[in-house]
């Protein structure tokens, strides 16, 4: 019973929970470690081919603009324009790939390119839901830095 | 597939995100939904203490704008615990959870009292750390299996790593179940039962809802 | 890049990283992350990615900055 | 043929971690420095798989990150 | 083409003297010359002239850096410990 | 299906009586009649009714009635064979419940009992490992298919004693009186009840009446399989009594014990789990 | 022939073991915080080693989970420690004086090239670095109504991609640049909150 109570008094203080949740994780990892190693699946979703001759490299995936390009996402009926999106370039983006070859990064994250589409369009919902967290997380800061301190 | 909640009823597309209701989730789904509308329609109770060595009491008043506060991050938590009731991807699923975690840090932030902050700072960090186990399990089983959609893990053919699993778990469990549920229990001494209550019930329904994925996939 | 340029930039960058890690005067391990940063950049640009080369190296003493601001109330 | 980019950065990060865990002197200034050294690890490993949008911000983020710790340290040093 | 070697060998030379040094006001001008001789380096990796622009992006960013530890370094040592 | 409800709230509160008398007669005393509660109930429904000044009304009523619709529809889940997971989701969501009586009227008692009710969750993990062994052996959830398979293979009450063992226990610490049950312990008054009465307080009794049962019936259900209703109900009151023996000759653990000592039975059983998925797979 | 993906995912694992170990002998609050730090790095380094598309476009939300998270925790931890006097004087050496207007506006401008996530965090760095030299002022409110119009504007942009998806062109321009207004005015925020709330 003495062992019972002793437990139960570590537990009873929640400063030690950051700890007790810390240990969890340590073991986890032990067995992560472990558990290794780990087949690495070859067939994945979004897969990419590196040209390094491409003026959009690293994140040239073909296609033509205003046109399909394949993209291997998990349900493709669901996003019937899938791979519009990856072709498309603004103005500027093609003067840029038209003149340099070292600004792929820039050109894609310019509006149009594979993340956009995986990040706004097939997978968009990630999206919507992490700009909530930002939100919140923004909420919860501006009101506890705003609240005058009135005691 | 293996039956564990019963058979779909309803599948909703979201490009690459399917969301999909068993009678399981869509019993959980309901609840959620219940509470938020609880959220929404009462107001805060006025907690009475007793002051200690006397006969006198006092009364917790909350104020106005602590309390919109705290009923905007309930809200928050109730449509965050239906998505991820709903929610048929793993890494939708994890996001879901963190953005919970984060409600409920916020739901009890707003309180003054300073051993309630202490609980929601120790809390917020494990609902922080508890990030890695549930990024790092979904991008485990993603990397092992080439696939997030529970549905499609659910079909079959794929050999989950158990460690996956266990890390998925370990991060809800992180975001606020037993036993790390004492310190949410310090959390919950503060006024304003209907947002505190959603703590609680967010977090045991995104455990309810791993159970249910962990088992499936 | 061939294997004797990248020993060289990879032993600058680990050189960077353990100093880093083991100097204990604040001043020292910025210098170090100097150092870690001189070795990390060759191959960013060896990728051929000199559009993020340039906004690392711009963002990279940004962070110094700002860490510059408490170690100067801090080393009494 | 594993990249070296790659053996690099998981070096990195790991002598990075190493020294963020087991800081020496422990104080809250050089846990912050040391916390820059995984961050560079972990751009290597991403730079190894040709993720350059998420190196780019991911090494903004970090700056924002530490700038959120260093104005807490700031008020921390203004109230005590 | 020797270049690069020798400008890798400038760079390496410089960060092994300035690990070696204790002082901290005398490391920066070794670290002043590693990135000039990796700002060197940058340029002749790839011969393009946008690598001109990241080596001037990189020399004038590790410049600023130091020069921002520098004056915060002597400015405390001026200072006594002081508000700088 | 109305009357499937009325008989299992009076049935699962007269079993709370027996449980009380049952009490009563091992520390020999009288004990109150067993019939005792549901006259509670009925005297409760028309005793004058209202909501405390400082309650939080909207929340003060809704938990009443979300109480007897959760147990409406575990009652419902199990008659019709459906997901035990339902089931077990009803039952950990009737913590909320219970912490819902407690917080939302104010007062101090309740709010202890309330918080009692949060710490004590871990109460209910063994029911999840509980879930893992049943589905390693049926592969399945739906109660449906495990009575089913009992039909075949025996009842699984013989295939894995400590599961079913590790139910009793779950069941055993939402009983009153059990070593288990510090939300009701004395010096909180009634604990998250307190403040409830009139209507509401007889709402609750319907709650407790139907929770029981439920809680009971799934019991014979999953770990005996299928046996006539008649035969059902004598094996739950059995099973009561058994319970109710435990409960009079053990004493009430203090809050954080009992956590703990429900926690090292979660382990046990979580190695038990373990230990059979590694012989199984 | 050592596989690259278990190599990595060693090396992953050892850091997060590492980490979580140091946060289980750590009880100080700061120091804590500070771990947290290093654990969302170590996480992204899981994700990382997938390499595919689909890696790059999950850490962009990981790293914002953490740095929201990580704001939200460093403001609950100043309100419960008590540290409600604001900082007084700003970095006084000769580079802050030329660089910041500079340097920021190169920022800001590549941050708007870029659009999205990326050119938020961009962007957002620049303003934070001229704010770190200039007065904030009475912004705030101005930055926080912007940044709560754009997300509403990305949540139109989500839902005409799931529902209209033939103008997915409107679409993608929406949702790319509501981001951008969206991260980078959310990260700005933190360069005004420095001094006094009424300042």
């Amino acid at each position: 019973m003495l062992i019972i109570s002793r437990i139960s008094r570590v537990l009873s203080n929640f400063q030690h929970l950051v700890a007790l949740f810390a240990g969890a994780c340590v073991i986890v990892s032990l067995i992560g470690i472990f558990s290794l190693p780990l087949a690495f699946e070859e067939n994945q979703l979004y897969p990419k081919t590196l040209d390094p001759a491409s003026s959009l490299y690293p994140y040239d995936r073909g296609g033509v603009p205003f046109g399909p390009t394949e993209i291997v996402a998990q349900y493709p009926e669901n996003s019937p324009y899938a791979g519009y999106v990856t072709t498309y370039l603004t103005p500027l983006s093609q003067y840029l790939a038209d003149h340099t070859h070292y600004l792929g990064t820039t050109i894609v994250a310019h509006p149009g390119g594979i993340i956009d589409e995986i990040l706004y369009n097939t997978r968009g919902l990630d999206t919507v839901v992490e700009t909530s967290i930002l939100f919140t997380a923004f909420a919860i800061a501006s009101y506890l830095y705003r609240r005058r301190e009135e005691e | 597939m293996p039956d564990i909640g019963g058979s779909d009823l309803f599948v909703l597309a979201f490009g690459d995100i399917l969301h999909y209701f068993n009678p399981y989730t869509a019993t959980l789904f309901l609840l959620a939904l219940l509470f938020t509308g609880l959220v929404i329609a009462s107001r805060p109770e006025r907690q009475l203490d007793i002051a200690f060595g006397g006969d006198a009491y006092y009364a917790k008043m909350t104020t106005v704008s602590e309390m919109r506060f705290r009923r905007f991050m309930a809200i928050a938590c109730g449509l965050a615990s239906m998505g991820a009731m709903a929610s048929g991807d793993i890494f939708n699923f994890t996001l879901f959870v963190s953005l919970v975690g984060i409600t409920n840090v916020g739901i009890v932030s707003a309180v003054r009292i300073r051993h309630v902050l202490n609980a929601a700072y120790e809390y917020g960090i494990v609902a922080m750390v508890a990030t890695l186990p549930l990024f790092g399990g979904a991008a485990l089983i993603l990397g092992t299996t080439g696939t997030l959609s529970i549905q499609a893990l659910a079909a079959g053919g794929f050999a989950v790593p158990l460690v996956g699993k266990a890390l998925l778990a370990l991060g809800v469990i992180g975001e606020g179940m037993a036993p790390f549920y004492a310190a949410k229990a310090e959390m919950f001494r503060a006024p304003g039962a209907p947002y505190v209550i959603m703590c609680s019930l967010s977090s045991l329904l995104i455990f309810l809802r791993v159970v249910e994925i962990v088992i499936t996939i | 890049m061939n294997l004797i340029l990248q020993a060289a930039f990879g032993l600058i960058a680990l050189a960077g990283a353990v100093s880093a890690a083991l100097i204990r005067d604040s001043y020292g391990k910025l210098i170090s992350l100097g150092i870690l940063v001189g070795g990390v950049m060759p191959f960013i640009v060896d990728r051929g990615y000199l559009d993020v080369a340039i906004a690392v190296s711009l963002i990279a003493p940004i962070a110094t900055i700002f860490v510059l601001m408490v170690v100067r109330r801090a080393e009494v | 043929m594993i990249e070296p980019t790659l053996i690099l950065g998981l070096l990195i990060l790991v002598i990075g971690v190493l020294s963020v865990a087991f800081v020496r002197p422990k104080t809250y200034i050089a846990r912050l420095i040391n916390l820059e050294i995984p961050a560079w690890g972990l751009l290597l490993i991403m730079l190894t798989y040709g993720e350059a949008l998420a190196l780019l911000t991911f090494i903004a983020v970090t700056a924002i990150g530490t700038f959120v710790i260093v104005r807490l340290m700031e008020w921390r040093d203004a109230s005590c | 083409m020797i270049a690069p070697y020798v400008v890798a060998a400038v760079a390496v030379f410089a960060v092994a003297r300035a690990l070696i040094e204790r002082n901290t006001g005398r490391k920066l001008p070794y670290i002043n010359v590693m990135s000039f001789a990796v700002a060197g380096a940058l340029v002749m990796l790839l011969d393009h002239p946008l690598s001109l622009i990241a080596a001037a992006a990189y020399f004038v960013g590790s410049t600023l850096e130091s020069n921002a530890i520098a004056s915060t370094y002597a400015g405390e040592k001026d200072g006594g410990g002081g508000r700088g | 299906m109305i009357e499937y409800l009325v008989f299992a709230a009076v049935f699962g509160l007269l079993l709370l009586g027996i449980h009380r008398k049952v009490i009563a007669r091992i520390q020999i005393r009288p004990g109150p009649p067993i019939w005792q509660e549901i006259l509670h109930a009925l005297k409760f429904s028309f005793k004058s009714t209202w909501v405390p000044k400082t309650a939080s009304s909207a929340l003060f009523v809704a938990v009443v009635l979300v109480g007897i619709g959760i147990w409406s529809a575990a009652l419902f889940v199990v008659l019709a064979g459906e997901s035990i997971l339902i089931l077990f989701a009803i039952y950990m969501l009737h913590k909320i419940v219970e912490h819902g009586y407690g917080l939302s009227s104010g007062s101090p008692y309740g709010k202890f009992g309330g918080v009692r009710s949060v710490i004590s969750a871990a109460s209910e993990i063994p029911l999840f490992v509980t879930i893992a062994a049943i589905y390693l052996f049926t592969g399945s959830l739906i109660l449906r298919d495990i009575t089913a398979y009992q039909d075949i293979h025996g009842p699984l009450l013989l295939i894995a004693p400590p599961v079913a063992l590790a139910m009793y226990i779950v069941i055993l610490s939402k009983m009153p009186y059990g070593p288990f049950s510090i939300v009701e312990s004395k010096e909180l008054v009634s604990g998250y009840k307190t403040e409830h009465f009139g209507a509401w307080r007889a709402g609750l009794a319907v709650t407790d009446g139907l929770k029981t049962f439920v809680l009971l019936y799934a019991f014979v259900a999953i770990f005996i399989g299928a046996v006539p209703f008649w035969a059902a109900l004598i094996i739950m009151t059995a099973v009561l009594i058994s319970l109710s023996f435990v409960c009079a000759v053990t004493p009430m653990l203090s809050p954080f014990d009992s956590v703990t000592v429900q926690g090292i039975i979660t382990g046990l059983m979580l190695i038990y789990a373990g230990c059979l998925w590694w012989v199984m797979s | 022939m050592i596989p690259v993906y278990s190599l990595g995912l060693l090396g992953a694992f050892a850091s997060a073991g590492i980490a979580f170990y140091a946060l289980m002998r750590e009880t100080d609050g700061l120091h804590r915080l500070l771990l947290t730090d290093l654990v969302e790095v170590v996480t992204l380094a899981f994700i990382a080693l997938l390499g595919t598309d689909l890696a790059e476009a999950l850490i962009l939300p990981g790293l914002v989970v953490g740095v929201s998270e990580l704001i939200a925790l460093s403001e609950i931890f100043r309100i419960k420690e008590g540290y409600t006097r604001p900082p007084a004087d700003t970095l006084q050496i000769e580079v802050m004086n030329t660089a910041p207007p500079i340097l920021a506006a190169l920022l800001v401008i590549y941050g708007i090239i870029l659009s999205g996530f990326s050119g938020g965090a961009v962007a957002g760095l620049g303003v934070i670095f001229y704010f770190l030299s200039r007065d904030p002022g009475e912004r705030f409110e101005l930055i926080e109504t912007a940044s709560g119009y754009s997300w509403v504007l990305w949540i139109i942009a989500f839902f005409i991609f799931m529902v209209f998806p033939q103008h997915w062109f409107f679409a993608v321009m929406l949702a790319g640049s509501a981001i951008l207004v969206k991260v980078m005015a959310k990260m700005s925020l933190i360069g005004t909150m420095r001094g006094d709330p009424d300042a």
